[in-house]
């Protein structure tokens, strides 16, 4: 029963996307796609494998700095979260501050980041972690607030300080919701460096899509894209794993 | 009430700090121009800022409409069709994984020059983190009402409207949240592909003639435009999920 | 009139001042087209949205970017080359103490490798310096890094950073020009594809004699011209614009420009380009030039529609 | 009141027909390694009309079987569940019994009306009807003034009687009330039992009714059951033939005292298993 | 058990001092529109080591005074909270009473024997240490095998012992218990009241004890309280002098009825004022 189920979970989303490549392919022979507005799937795919250390060298380079943005962003997020459930006066004050900065499309902070850390990769990360922080203090702020008010009433009637209440009861309840920040934070950090790549960087996926593009080289871009893909999904993927252990009580 | 007390007084608190730490540490305006500066620049532009604000406002407020809408059924449909889940969930994670930046020409091949390339863009950027929301928040119903309404002989229909549904309001007030801005973040990049007007061709300009005051000016602006949004859909809130409150 | 579209290769600026004074004059309507100016933009690839009919012309980018898409089997025609010398430049700080292109060697030197580098790698070429030599390193749309001195030598367009870093109050550089080295490469071609060229002949005519109208009228009216610029309503700055327009009569109304009048193609310098891309790897084999370049609608182009008044 | 079903006559022989029977009924909780068994090959006959009452140890698996009876959990393939005369499957029970879970599992977002209200609306009744209905009820249930309130502002005993109006007014043949009035106190809890008996009188609808007061369930009951010890099956039916009306004073006589002796014997026995140590303290 | 408090000696004038104190405390909700009035000048003395058993109509204030007492809700006011011959304010109650609400509100993603812990870990309690000590209550609460299951797996009355459990873990002079007993059948419930009156009698903690169960607050209390419906307030105080250690067969002795008689009369004319229909059916 159990071993079918995450069969299950592994086969269908791997179905449905052989599906997808599938109609694409036949839709670029049916009505003669030139390469230039659409590629073939295969044709990526061929080009993928034979230039692999290419894309490797730079998704190595782009994930390196997703991850370390996305952990950053996060911890900040979370760390965020914490301090305004704790101080609802701060929450007040400092929340529309934030929903400032959120509504700012990130690229508009990309050449700042650039001037502010360098072309090197601290840019990179800033920007990823910007990308995550408001995802996860948004989901994981809404989290921690949901909590039943008895339940709260019945940790202070121990003795129990906001922190104990925050360790104990907020943050397992505010799980999930964290859970579902995180992922959405996860594939907008991927694009979020990847786009700081195309502005400025001296390597990475974001490089070599914005170097193929105003070169033509189509296939390239599309294998720039699709190894930012995988490697954002397999991040994602990690991520459900971890929502699975956290969450097991569901 | 106090809670706009608190918002104006977090502003006013980063304004006076911004504008000390200018003057205080002699910032270069290359890495933060004063906001006196950034007022001026933005009085010697009214005229376009302004017919920026409306386009932008326009197309963020139809990719979100649309975005929301279209979430909030997928969410719907993945909580009630398992196949739906398995099948498109995965392909909607990885269309999220795609930077549409990269893509420009073909956005426009494909959708014009119009605004509606700006409202697809803005569209796809919001509709999955609300159906993500939608669906966690209609997961996270309490097994032993929905037996309660079963025990009715509710429909799934009725058990929709009158559990399912309320119970996840909550987390999609959530995702439409987090939605607004992406929706806006959007409708700036769809104007990056060829447009004649709004607030993000604005942005380009500035970024590519290294204006910094007026990156800030339409950094503020944008925000401000975000936060009117943002603002608006706490107020449909508060009104729709007041048993929430307390 | 016939509705057709132009596509620049980047936003509403005095470098297509033409194309602007051209729809306000009304050139384009006495020649029965009704046009649509639509800009660019970072990643929008305007040489695809020609090729693929989705414009009908377009100002892109120039001899290399013509060169690498008839490669890539995109049907595009240059009908026209705007800027007649390279646009590019080095720029280095006078006290670096980098005096000629042989004291690239052993410098941090950035490029934009998106087409540009290839005037570097020509440079380098003539004048015998040895790539590897060379530290090259991308550069972003932005001088910062030039001006936290970050890099040693950056890439500049004369018409446009250059004067970003001079509006900056730097001045103590020293410009290293292609030129200079013998290398000529002609930027903004007037393009469009084969299929209206094959089918519409006429259009494309009245559309390269209208636009080439246009810039002279821009040269001849300047003042004019930049008020027609700055009405295009994304906030752009008079006097950066002035400096714009400046330089590009000095790139457009040079060598055949002046001689002959504006948007001539000048097969000679393309191909010498051509040669170095083969060179350098960047193209895999030379394509053929005259399938790519048209010069038979700007021959057709009367004289006093495209020669600037002394 | 189109919605009452008129099932209840005896047949035509004069006999009280069965309603619903349970025979051998299991159902079996897999965790993670462990199996807990709730309920074991179960019989269990209710005749139309009959007003059931059923005790037992906590945990000895009786909300389990109320959840089969209602349609929600479903048993174990090896017995068999019958509702006048045809078998039950899968989800055919559902919307046939009226039930009262042990929570009262109000929704947050409803006013107490509207709470009340909820099983007429499902059922497909006007909002204004079925509001109306609710209304009528509320000075009976001594919660006149409250319509307007939310769950959130009311005492534990008014969230169960609430959630009680809700079940009543959905009317069927079969009520099923799980400690309908445990949070209740003596007076509130003895004019709800009168109540019950009135209503199940006039309309003979049937009742199968959980509690922990063994003088309630045999104030109440036509005949009690007896669950034993987990793994639940009935132990012993006691059926109790003190004449109705009942009064409030039958709880003194000889009669009420010696079935009450027999069933805490009864349950004494089985709640003793529950427990490690034997006759604690 | 470092964590038991030594106060209940009587003082040097060999009285036994009082531990809390309420004077004219009053608690308003405040509605849109709306005023409802849960407590009303209520007055209130229990001394150290008396075990107080509380009744009254449902929702006449209860549960709120007894959040009131726990710290959780602040009283309005015009009234004074004394703990320990000192005034209490605020937030100062909290921790300083071991209380248990009446819903279970166990967490959802503990077990078992986590959720019995609790109180024990938030007092800083080594959690190996906290969860040997719940450990070892588990037989007498028959519960033991339940240790790693969850609380959904849990039946009602289960649920309600492990939240028991925790609040005996929790060792302060004064327990507040909101309806402990209600979910559990009469045995267990037999058992449980026995085993708390030996917990009562060996570290003489001081009780305060909400029931609905009129037979159960005289077998249990030093003195019954009886509140008045809504706004509630004292109405009166039975002092029960039935000699202790008190056996089950107390509650057939006249002395037993005598009491009972007359608290029953007094909750039945309060509870009567809830209901509009007075002396419905
Ligand atoms: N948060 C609240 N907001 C508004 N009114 C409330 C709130 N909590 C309780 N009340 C009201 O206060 C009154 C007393 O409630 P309380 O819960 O103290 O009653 P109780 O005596 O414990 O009743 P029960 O025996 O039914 O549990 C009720 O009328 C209730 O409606
Ligand atoms: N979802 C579940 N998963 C696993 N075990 C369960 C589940 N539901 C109930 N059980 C187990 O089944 C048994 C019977 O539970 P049930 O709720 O039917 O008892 P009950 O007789 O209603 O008890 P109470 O009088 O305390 O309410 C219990 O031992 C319980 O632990
Ligand atoms: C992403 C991108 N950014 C800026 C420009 C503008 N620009 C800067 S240098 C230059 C000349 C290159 O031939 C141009 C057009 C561009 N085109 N593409
Ligand atoms: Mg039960
Ligand atoms: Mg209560």
């Amino acid at each position: 029963m159990e071993h079918k189920l995450s069969l299950e979970r592994i086969v269908m989303p791997i179905a449905s996307l052989l599906l997808v490549f599938a109609i694409w392919q036949a839709a670029v022979i049916v009505f003669a796609f030139p390469p230039y507005i659409l590629p073939r799937p295969l044709d990526i795919l061929y080009n993928m494998v034979t230039r692999f250390h290419i894309f490797w060298n730079a998704a190595l380079v782009t994930f390196w700095q997703v991850i370390a943005g996305f952990v950053a962003g996060s911890i900040a997020g979370v760390a965020l979260a914490l301090v305004m459930s704790l101080a609802p006066r701060l929450e007040r004050t400092a929340m529309p501050v934030v929903v400032l900065i959120n509504c700012v499309p990130p690229m508009a902070f990309i050449p700042l980041a650039l001037i502010w850390f360098g072309l090197g990769p601290n840019s990179k990360i800033a920007m990823a972690a910007l990308a995550v922080v408001f995802p996860v203090l948004y989901n994981c702020l809404a989290g921690l607030k949901r909590v039943d008010e008895g339940s709260v009433n019945l940790l202070r009637s121990f003795g129990a300080n906001p922190l104990t209440v925050l360790w104990k009861l907020r943050l397992p309840a505010a799980l999930p919701l964290l859970v579902t920040g995180l992922r959405i934070g996860m594939t907008r950090s991927t694009i979020a460096v990847i786009v700081t790549e195309m502005v400025g960087a001296y390597s990475g996926l974001g490089q070599i899509i914005y170097r193929s593009t105003a070169l033509l080289e189509y296939l390239d871009v599309w294998s720039a894209v699709f190894a930012a893909s995988i490697g954002s999904l397999v991040l994602y993927a990690l991520l459900t794993a971890l929502d699975s252990r956290l969450v097991w009580w569901k | 009430m106090s809670t706009r007390y608190h918002a104006i007084l977090g502003l006013v608190i980063t304004a006076l700090i911004w504008e000390a730490s200018v003057h205080l540490f002699q910032i270069s305006p290359r890495y933060l121009p004063s906001l006196y500066a950034i007022y001026q620049d933005g009085a010697s532009v009214s005229t376009d800022l302004a017919r920026g604000l409306l386009r932008t406002a326009i197309e963020t407020l139809l990719g979100f409409a649309t975005g929301a809408v279209v979430g909030i059924l997928f969410g719907i449909l993945f909580n009630y069709v398992r196949l739906a889940e398995r099948l498109l969930l995965p392909i909607f994670i990885v269309s999220q994984t795609i930077p549409v930046i990269a893509f420009g020409a073909i956005v426009v091949i494909w959708f014009g020059n119009s605004i509606l390339s700006k409202v697809v863009i803005s569209f796809y950027l919001t509709f999955f983190p609300v159906a993500l929301s939608t669906l966690r928040g209609l997961q996270s119903c309490d097994v032993a009402k929905i037996d309660l309404m079963r025990s009715f002989g509710a429909s799934y229909w009725t058990l929709f409207i009158k559990l399912a549904l309320p119970t996840a309001l909550p987390a999609i007030m959530v995702g439409l949240r987090v939605g607004i801005s992406l929706s806006l973040a959007g409708a700036i990049v769809g104007e990056w592909f060829g447009d004649t007007v709004g607030l993000g061709v604005m942005l380009l300009q500035a970024l590519f003639f290294e204006q910094t005051v007026r990156v800030w000016l339409l950094i503020l602006v944008t925000g401000f435009l975000g936060a009117v949004f943002y603002g608006a859909i706490s107020l449909v809130e508060r009104k729709m999920v007041w048993w929430n409150t307390n | 009139a016939e509705a057709v579209s132009v596509r620049l290769k980047w936003l509403p600026q005095a470098q297509f001042a033409g194309v602007y004074m051209a729809q306000e004059k009304g050139f384009y309507k006495d020649a029965g087209l009704d046009v649509t100016i639509n800009p660019g933009g970072p990643n929008i690839a305007p040489e695809t949205l020609v090729a693929s009919g989705s414009d009908t012309f377009g100002i892109l980018g120039g001899t290399e970017v013509i060169l690498f898409s008839r490669e890539k089997g995109l049907p595009l025609v240059a009908v026209g080359m705007l800027q007649q010398i390279s646009p590019h430049a080095f720029v280095a700080y006078d006290d670096s103490g980098i005096e000629s292109v042989q004291d690239f060697k052993g410098k941090r030197v950035a490029t934009w490798f998106a087409g540009p580098q290839y005037t570097l790698f020509s440079m380098l070429a003539a004048e015998d310096v040895d790539q590897a030599d060379v530290d090259i390193v991308s550069q972003p749309f932005s001088m910062q890094p030039f001006i936290e001195k970050q890099f040693d030598v950056a890439m500049v367009t004369t018409y446009n950073e250059l004067n970003v870093l001079r509006e900056g109050g730097i001045n103590n550089i020293r410009l290293f020009y292609p030129g200079d080295s013998g290398v000529i490469s002609q930027q903004d071609a007037i393009a469009t594809s084969e299929q209206m060229i094959r089918d519409k002949p006429e259009v494309v005519q009245a559309f390269v004699e209208a636009t080439l109208k246009g810039w002279k009228y821009a040269f001849e009216n300047k003042e004019e011209t930049i008020d027609t610029v700055l009405k295009s309503g994304t906030g752009l700055e008079r006097r950066h614009q002035e400096l714009m327009l400046d330089e590009l009569e000095k790139l457009m109304v040079v060598r055949r420009g002046k001689d002959e009048g504006l948007g001539a193609i000048d097969l000679e310098s393309i191909s010498a380009v051509q040669d170095n891309l083969v060179a350098f790897e960047g193209l895999k084999a030379p394509v053929d030039l005259s399938a790519a370049f048209d010069t038979s609608f700007w021959e057709k182009t009367p004289a006093e529609s495209k020669k600037v008044a002394e | 009141m189109a919605t009452i079903h008129k099932l209840h006559q005896p047949d035509e022989r004069g006999q009280t027909p069965s309603l619903l029977t349970l025979e051998g009924v299991w159902k079996r909780f897999k965790g993670k390694g462990s199996e807990t068994v709730a309920v074991k090959d179960l019989n269990l006959t209710i005749s139309q009309g009959e007003f059931v009452t059923l005790i037992g140890p906590s945990g000895c698996g009786k909300s389990t079987l109320f959840n089969i009876i209602a349609g929600l959990t479903s048993p174990d393939d090896d017995g068999v569940v019958t509702l006048n005369g045809k078998a039950q499957r899968g989800d055919d029970l559902l919307g046939k019994v009226s039930f009262m879970p042990q929570r009262d599992l109000l929704f947050a977002w409803r006013t107490v009306l509207d709470n009340a209200a909820l099983a007429l609306e499902v059922e497909g009744v006007r909002k204004s009807e079925a509001r109306k209905r609710a209304q009528a009820l509320f000075p009976e249930f001594g919660l006149d003034g409250f319509q307007d309130k939310y769950p959130h502002e009311l005492s534990g005993g008014m969230r169960q009687r609430v959630a009680l109006m809700r079940t009543f007014l959905f009317e069927r043949d079969l009520i099923l009330l799980d400690e309908p009035f445990g949070a209740l106190d003596a007076l509130t809890r003895m004019m709800m039992q009168k109540w019950l008996l009135d209503i199940w009188m006039r309309h003979k609808r049937t009742v199968l009714f959980i509690t922990h007061d063994i003088d309630e369930a045999i104030f109440l009951g036509d005949k009690v059951v007896v669950m034993t010890a987990r793994p639940g099956t009935v132990k012993s039916v006691e059926t109790i033939s003190l004449p109705r009306p009942r009064d409030t004073d039958i709880v003194t006589t000889p009669e009420f005292m010696d079935i009450k002796r027999r069933l805490l014997a009864s349950v004494e026995e089985e709640s003793m298993k529950t427990f490690n140590v034997a006759g604690a303290t």
